[in-house]
């Protein structure tokens, strides 16, 4: 693939109440979008462990979005929160392993909030489409011992 | 997830940097003026002085004789329910009034400013030569030689020293006077 | 361990009774001060008012003077002191930035580990117990009230010693001396210190409520722990008379002389002759009670 | 596994930017997918047809369904799929709707985006397992705690529609503080005329246990089947023997050794009494802490007196045990006291108004009892001090409330409204008097409030001044209040006869220790808190526990009123039905791998993790593991997240079933 028609692969983890209603909201609206994302939907971003970030980019992701309730909003009372302290720990890792941080992002996206949704998502595909295609997965898998399914 | 940086004027962020507070929190609910001991003395209350910061119009405050007649009681921040400090925004007013050459108090600015002769010549305030030197400094107000009955009566029961005391650190303290002036500019 | 004494410069000019009668009593309660060494003026409520590093850096030198010393603690007895000293310790331990240029300022160093203490304390500290032992003349005719002023007590996030508005510290104290603390409303309100000599008319008006207030509650004295309420309240009633001619006179005693007075000690040598407002009437009917008791 | 894939092109809707046909096609060559196809309107019956029939010819095992958003119909297919025989957790939904042809017009790039969903949906599905639907039974019997206005509305609802109450109430006599106040905004209507008859009818109500005098000591269990200890303290008289004559009260010597709770501490009450006259149940209770006889052993005139034998000096608290499907809290609120602090309290006390010290300085329950008819002074304004009218009175409006320096960032949302109505009740009993009041905003939201507040001011001539007061003093018999006017800017000094402080409402001091037992949250200031702020606000968040009145925020009555029947209603909502069906996502522990680390535990919001202790066939203690309560358990993940040893997992929403859909998604 050509560097000019390079099309970023994006795994985005949503929850379930939150962002993936959202989205829901932004398809209702006809909000146009890249059509780069793929949603997994979660009841929780409680639920989002980081391996799954891992995982993704293992198998060839070239970004990641993860996405739930504002802080204080969550359907689960406090599911977020617990994301949000695993979040500082993604960051972490994703140093350790020289994944850049512009693979990786987080945002709060209601049930509401369509157009920030778009937004988001758009953010997100344009800042990874930028970095370029993701080649380490290679390195990771043979740092981590994750395996490979 | 950034969060908003909203622009603030330069004056506005000296006067929340040297009060340490966020001017907002006032709710305008006047306690302060209420409990202020000068407060029949000035015509604007206390809590005018903080609403012209909150609404921008920082010369108001700083030309407001409030801000000299306030006696740093302590009594506004003691009760302010929204734990303003308001004593130490009065503070700050003063510091930067005389630095933007607004016309303060002169009756009070003269008086601190003997006061702090005293203690940069001597190390420790000699009450006579600071009611000298700040009436010499005053010799268009009047009103101020009353308190000249009491100091022949003051010199008599010995409560006023006919020499200064001058401390052996006195040398240090001048220094530090210098180096802060040198630093800051004469005030 | 001795207490360090920072008796500040209103102690040596005109609150000299202050020291004298503090000096005095100490004397017969058997406990001794030692004085900070070459301490300077606190530089009080003008540096606080019109420079802040300033208005730090002139009570942290005394602190510094007082560390090197080998002091633990230091006793001021004027509330003005008190109150810069303590939080200017405080916030210099609270801010780095404004610490270390005070430092650079002093050059030298400050611990922030004294502990500094009011008059009102340090006889808390030699105990009630030990006036009330050494007490020799009962002071049971005398209504006292109790004027803290407002430095004494709001000293912010600085710390507490007593309740901001209704005090009672000095209370317990003049209650072992044996004379009678009223309760009245104006223990806390503000004299106009720092306005002492430029603004005269506010302090007369502030003195004149305060002075008719306890006058109200039937007090025959009102006793206090600052060289400036002291000036404020004893010289300025003159003034008041000059332009309130009924005006009536109340004297205005230091803790320390009311507590000379119960330990039976002579006016003079507690300095009570160098008040504006005469106090000798108090200390006939002192003599008489000291006669009669012998 | 035989999947089936079935397209949906939703008219245009879909069909127009995806290229369904070409979809369905290139889905049929996934490993394991037995028939794709495609069909314009798959949600319609014969769309659902086609599904079930493809499920009968291929012998299919489980379904994807192409479509709009799960959230429009998964249940539709999931139904549809199990009419032919499928287990509806063996139906997963690829969104292709909003999330594809309504957001992107480029077809190709659409369509390859389609496929991808479906092929994660598809791997997915092979890991799903058949679940069914959590039953639970449901106990339909409800408790209610706290038996003021909230509490009584809601009992007498839930048992208005058949179903039986438990009713707990603290205090001697239910009623809350709703009895004590005189006249009620905005209509001024007696406060006792219109509770009094509610109070009879919980008592007269056959489906309603009332427990007064009692306390929840003990909550186990979850939605629908909890079991809870009640402690019912020793009354000292026996409630069955009573007949509420009163004679014991008459007789009883101590007439003034103690201050009516009810009157605040304006009048006495003996040590055997009834909180009021009114009260439920009428049946009296010895304050042992005062009576002569429990104090020195001598005494017992009640009992001489007693013509029904029903004193009891031995009696003992009573625990009882009752089995309950859904619990209402409703216990209310206290008013902030101004007196000083006690040691320890995050709260500060009001210094500058005196610490309560002045007599004439009363708060608003107080003035409440001052101008009730049945009050300490029969309805007339007398000062406590001398029992003088007060010619000059001054509320304070927000002492407390919005009062950062005194610990309460918020607003009590009904004292603008009390303080109208004590300046009025004031103007009307002292027809020369002058009422002032002090406030820093007025809060009048809601139905004729604002009208109410107007009145006060514009007919009965209340003075409002804006400002707050910075002290309080007494000197010559009067209250000097000294203020600011902000808005004149002036200083003004009132020499009041008597003030009022409108204190902030504050949680009750138990509550945090009862949303313990009963494992629901509570906000810093300890009032219970909603599960949702707008669209759950009479829910815990705990499953079958609601919320009603001031004890989950300061309320008026009305609004008191009607979140109490919403609560009621959601607890028949939970009775309608036998059994209680749940979506089966919940946690589950594998108890051979965990290391009983309990980390799972600490971050559930929902007190769903329990410990469980393994023991052999000896019954030797072998482990301790965690054991999810599905009751309890909400389903949301955050444990299966945590678990180090990764021995708890979300049913639904497996590490595999995830893992799949990332490796189908990014296939390298
Ligand atoms: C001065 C004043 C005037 C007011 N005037 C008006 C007015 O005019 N109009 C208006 O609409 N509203 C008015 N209100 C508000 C009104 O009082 C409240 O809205 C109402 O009382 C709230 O009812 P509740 O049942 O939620 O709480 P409460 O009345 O507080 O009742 C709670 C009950 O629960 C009990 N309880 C507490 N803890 C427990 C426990 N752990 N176990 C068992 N029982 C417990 C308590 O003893 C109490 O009986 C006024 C309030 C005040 C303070
Ligand atoms: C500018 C603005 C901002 C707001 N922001 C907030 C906020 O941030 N937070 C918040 O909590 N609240 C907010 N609200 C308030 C919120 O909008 C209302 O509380 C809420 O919408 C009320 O819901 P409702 O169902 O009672 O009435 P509505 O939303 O008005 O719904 C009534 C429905 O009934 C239909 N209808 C009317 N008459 C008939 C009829 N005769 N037959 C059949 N159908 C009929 C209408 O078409 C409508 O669909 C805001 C309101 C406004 C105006
Ligand atoms: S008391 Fe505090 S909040 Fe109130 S007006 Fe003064 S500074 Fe503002
Ligand atoms: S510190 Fe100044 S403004 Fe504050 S109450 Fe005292 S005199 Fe008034
Ligand atoms: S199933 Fe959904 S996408 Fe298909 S026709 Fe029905 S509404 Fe449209
Ligand atoms: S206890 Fe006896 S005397 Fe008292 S009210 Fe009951 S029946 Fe009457
Ligand atoms: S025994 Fe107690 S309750 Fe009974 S009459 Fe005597 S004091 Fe009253
Ligand atoms: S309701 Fe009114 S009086 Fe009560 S706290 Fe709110 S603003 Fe203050
Ligand atoms: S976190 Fe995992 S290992 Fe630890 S107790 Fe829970 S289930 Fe067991
Ligand atoms: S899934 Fe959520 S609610 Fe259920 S046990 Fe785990 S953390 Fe608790």
């Amino acid at each position: 693939m050509a560097e000019n028609s390079f099309e970023p692969k994006i795994t985005a983890f949503v929850c379930n109440w939150c962002t993936y209603t959202g989205a829901d909201l932004a398809g209702t609206s006809r909000l146009k979008q890249q059509t780069n994302a793929r949603l997994i939907r979660l009841p929780c971003t409680g639920r989002i462990d980081p391996v799954f970030i891992m995982k993704a980019f293992q198998n060839g992701a070239d970004g990641v979005l993860v996405s739930g309730c504002h802080p204080g909003d969550c359907h689960y009372n406090a599911g977020n929160f617990h994301a949000r302290r695993r979040w500082a720990m993604f960051k972490e890792m994703m140093d350790f392993l020289g994944i850049d941080n512009k693979r990786l992002h987080f945002s709060w996206v209601s049930a509401s909030e369509g157009k920030k949704w778009v937004d988001v998502i758009d953010g997100v595909i344009n800042t990874v489409r930028e970095q370029g295609p993701f080649t380490q997965y290679k390195d990771i898998n043979k740092e981590t011992e994750i395996p490979v399914k | 997830m950034s969060g908003h940086h909203s622009h603030k004027d330069p004056l506005l962020e000296e006067i929340e940097h040297l009060t340490s507070q966020n001017t907002s929190v006032c709710y305008q609910c006047g306690k302060c003026s209420a409990g202020c001991p000068i407060r029949d003395f000035a015509e604007e209350s206390p809590n005018k002085i903080i609403r012209y910061i909150q609404l921008g119009l920082y010369e108001k405050a700083l030309k407001s004789k409030t801000i000299w007649l306030c006696a740093s009681c302590q009594t506004c921040t003691t009760r302010c329910p929204q734990k303003y400090d308001l004593a130490r925004l009065m503070d700050a007013l003063r510091q930067l009034a005389i630095k933007k050459g607004y016309k303060p108090d002169r009756a009070v600015y003269k008086f601190h400013k003997a006061f702090l002769k005293q203690i940069k010549d001597h190390g420790r305030s000699y009450e006579l030569g600071l009611v000298r030197d700040y009436k010499l400094s005053n010799i268009a107000s009047l009103t101020l030689f009353q308190d000249m009955d009491v100091a022949p009566t003051m010199l008599l029961k010995g409560k006023l020293g006919i020499l200064p005391h001058n401390i052996k650190g006195k040398k240090a303290i001048e220094k530090m006077f210098k180096k802060y002036y040198d630093k800051k500019g004469d005030e | 361990m001795k207490t360090g004494y920072y008796p500040g410069c209103s102690l040596e000019g005109t609150g000299k009774e202050f020291d004298i009668s503090l000096k005095r009593v100490l004397k017969d309660l058997d406990v001794e001060l030692e004085e900070v060494d070459d301490w300077s003026c606190c530089g009080a409520s003008s540096a606080h008012g019109v420079n802040h590093v300033l208005s730090l850096a002139l009570p942290a030198r005394n602190l510094t003077q007082a560390q090197n010393q080998g002091l633990t603690n230091i006793m001021a007895p004027c509330a003005a002191c008190y109150n810069r000293l303590l939080s200017t310790q405080s916030s210099l331990m609270k801010d780095k930035v404004v610490k270390a240029e005070v430092e650079d300022l002093l050059e030298d160093k400050i611990n922030g580990n004294l502990e500094i203490i009011n008059v009102i304390e340090y006889f808390q500290k030699i105990g009630v117990d030990k006036i009330i032992e050494k007490k020799k003349i009962d002071l049971s005719w005398l209504n006292v009230a109790c004027y803290y002023g407002c430095l004494l007590v709001r000293l912010g996030d600085a710390g507490k010693f007593d309740d901001e508005e209704q005090p009672t510290s000095m209370e317990d104290i003049v209650a072992a001396t044996g004379a009678k603390p009223i309760d009245w409303n104006f223990k806390t309100e503000c004299c106009g210190a720092a306005h002492s000599i430029s603004h005269t008319e506010i302090v007369e008006s502030l003195t004149k409520k305060i002075l008719d207030n306890a006058m109200a509650h039937d007090a025959d004295v009102i006793v206090l722990a600052c060289p400036m309420c002291h000036s404020n309240l004893d010289m300025r009633q003159l003034n008041i008379k000059k332009h309130h001619p009924d005006q009536k006179e109340i004297p205005v005693l230091y803790l320390t002389e009311l507590i000379g007075m119960a330990l039976g000690i002579d006016g003079e040598e507690l300095g009570m002759d160098k008040h504006f407002i005469n106090t000798r009437q108090l200390l006939d009917v002192q003599q008489q009670k000291k006669v009669r008791k012998v | 596994m035989k999947i089936g894939v079935f397209v949906c092109q939703c008219g245009e809707n879909i069909g127009k930017t995806v290229d369904c046909v070409g979809v369905a096609k290139s889905c049929a060559s996934i490993p394991g997918v037995a028939v794709s196809m495609e069909y314009k309107y798959m949600c319609s019956d014969p769309g659902q047809n086609l599904v079930k029939q493809a499920i009968a010819d291929n012998g299919l095992d489980a379904v994807v369904v192409a479509a709009c958003s799960p959230h429009m119909h998964e249940k539709t297919f999931r139904k549809a799929a199990n009419g032919a025989g499928i287990n509806p957790f063996l139906v997963e939904i690829a969104n292709i709707r909003e999330h594809v042809s309504w957001i992107h017009d480029d077809v190709p790039s659409g369509s390859l985006k389609a496929t991808d969903l479906i092929r994660s949906a598809v791997e997915k599905v092979k890991n799903n397992a058949p679940l069914t639907t959590i039953k639970v039974p449901v106990t339909k019997r409800a408790l209610v705690i706290g038996g003021g206005i909230s509490g009584i509305q809601a009992a007498l609802d839930i048992a208005n529609a058949g179903y039986e109450v438990v009713l707990v109430e603290k205090e001697p006599s239910i009623g809350g503080h709703m009895s004590q106040l005189s006249e009620t905004f905005p209509t001024l209507d007696c406060s006792q005329c219109i509770l009094t008859p509610r109070m009879v009818e919980v008592y007269q109500h056959p489906k309603i246990k009332l427990l007064t005098y009692s306390e929840v000591e003990a909550v186990d269990g979850f939605i629908g089947n909890f079991k809870v200890k009640i402690r019912k303290k020793a009354r000292s008289v026996i409630d069955e023997d009573c007949n509420g004559c009163g004679m014991c009260i008459q007789k009883c010597p101590t007439k003034k050794k103690a201050y009516s709770e009810f009157e605040e501490g304006m009048a006495f009450r003996p040590a055997i009494y009834v909180p009021f006259p009114q009260a439920v149940p009428n049946i009296p209770v010895i304050d042992r802490s005062v009576c002569t006889f429990y104090k020195t052993g001598k005494c017992k005139i009640c009992e001489t007196v007693c013509g029904r034998k029903a004193i009891d000096f031995m009696q003992e608290d009573t625990i009882l045990e009752e089995e309950i499907g859904a619990i209402v809290v409703a216990t209310g609120f206290k008013l902030y006291k101004i007196t000083k602090p006690e040691p320890g309290s995050p709260y500060e006390g009001y210094g500058e108004y005196g610490y309560g010290e002045y007599k004439d300085v009363i708060d608003g329950l107080q003035f409440e009892r001052m101008a009730s008819a049945s009050g300490p002074t029969a309805g007339e304004m007398k000062r406590p001090s001398d029992g003088k009218e007060p010619k000059k009175i001054v509320f304070i409006q927000c002492v407390g409330s919005r009062d950062e320096s005194k610990g309460f960032s918020y607003c009590s949302k009904i004292c603008c409204m009390y303080t109208a109505k004590h300046a009025m009740l004031y103007k009307h009993k002292v027809h020369d008097g002058e009422a002032y009041v002090f406030y820093m905003d007025i809060r009048s939201g809601g139905k004729m409030y604002e009208e109410f507040v107007r009145r006060g001011i514009e007919e009965d001539g209340a003075k409002y001044i804006r400002g707050r007061v910075s002290r309080l003093y007494e000197e010559n018999g009067k209250i000097i209040v000294k203020g600011e006017d902000t808005l004149a800017g002036v200083p003004i000094t009132i020499d009041a006869d008597m003030v009022v402080l409108a204190t902030a409402m504050v949680a009750q001091k138990e509550a945090p220790k009862l949303a313990q037992i009963l494992g629901i949250p509570y906000d810093k200031h300890g009032f219970m808190s909603e599960s949702h702020p707008k669209l759950k606000p009479v829910e815990s968040s705990s499953g079958g526990i609601f919320l009603a009145g001031a004890a989950n925020a300061p309320k008026d009555i009305p609004e008191s009123v009607s979140m109490a029947s919403a609560a009621a209603a959601k607890v028949m909502i939970l009775f309608s039905s036998d059994i209680l069906e749940r979506e089966p996502v919940i946690a589950q522990v594998d108890e051979s791998t965990c290391v009983g680390c309990f980390y799972c535990q600490k971050v559930c919001a929902y007190n769903a993790v329990e410990r469980k202790e393994i023991k052999d066939r000896n019954g030797k203690l072998i482990k301790v593991v965690a054991y999810v309560n599905e009751g309890l358990c909400q389903g949301c993940g955050t444990c299966n997240a945590t678990c180090p040893s990764k021995s708890v997992e979300l049913i639904g929403f497996k590490d595999e079933q995830i893992f799949a859909q990332i490796c189908a998604l990014n296939e390298i």
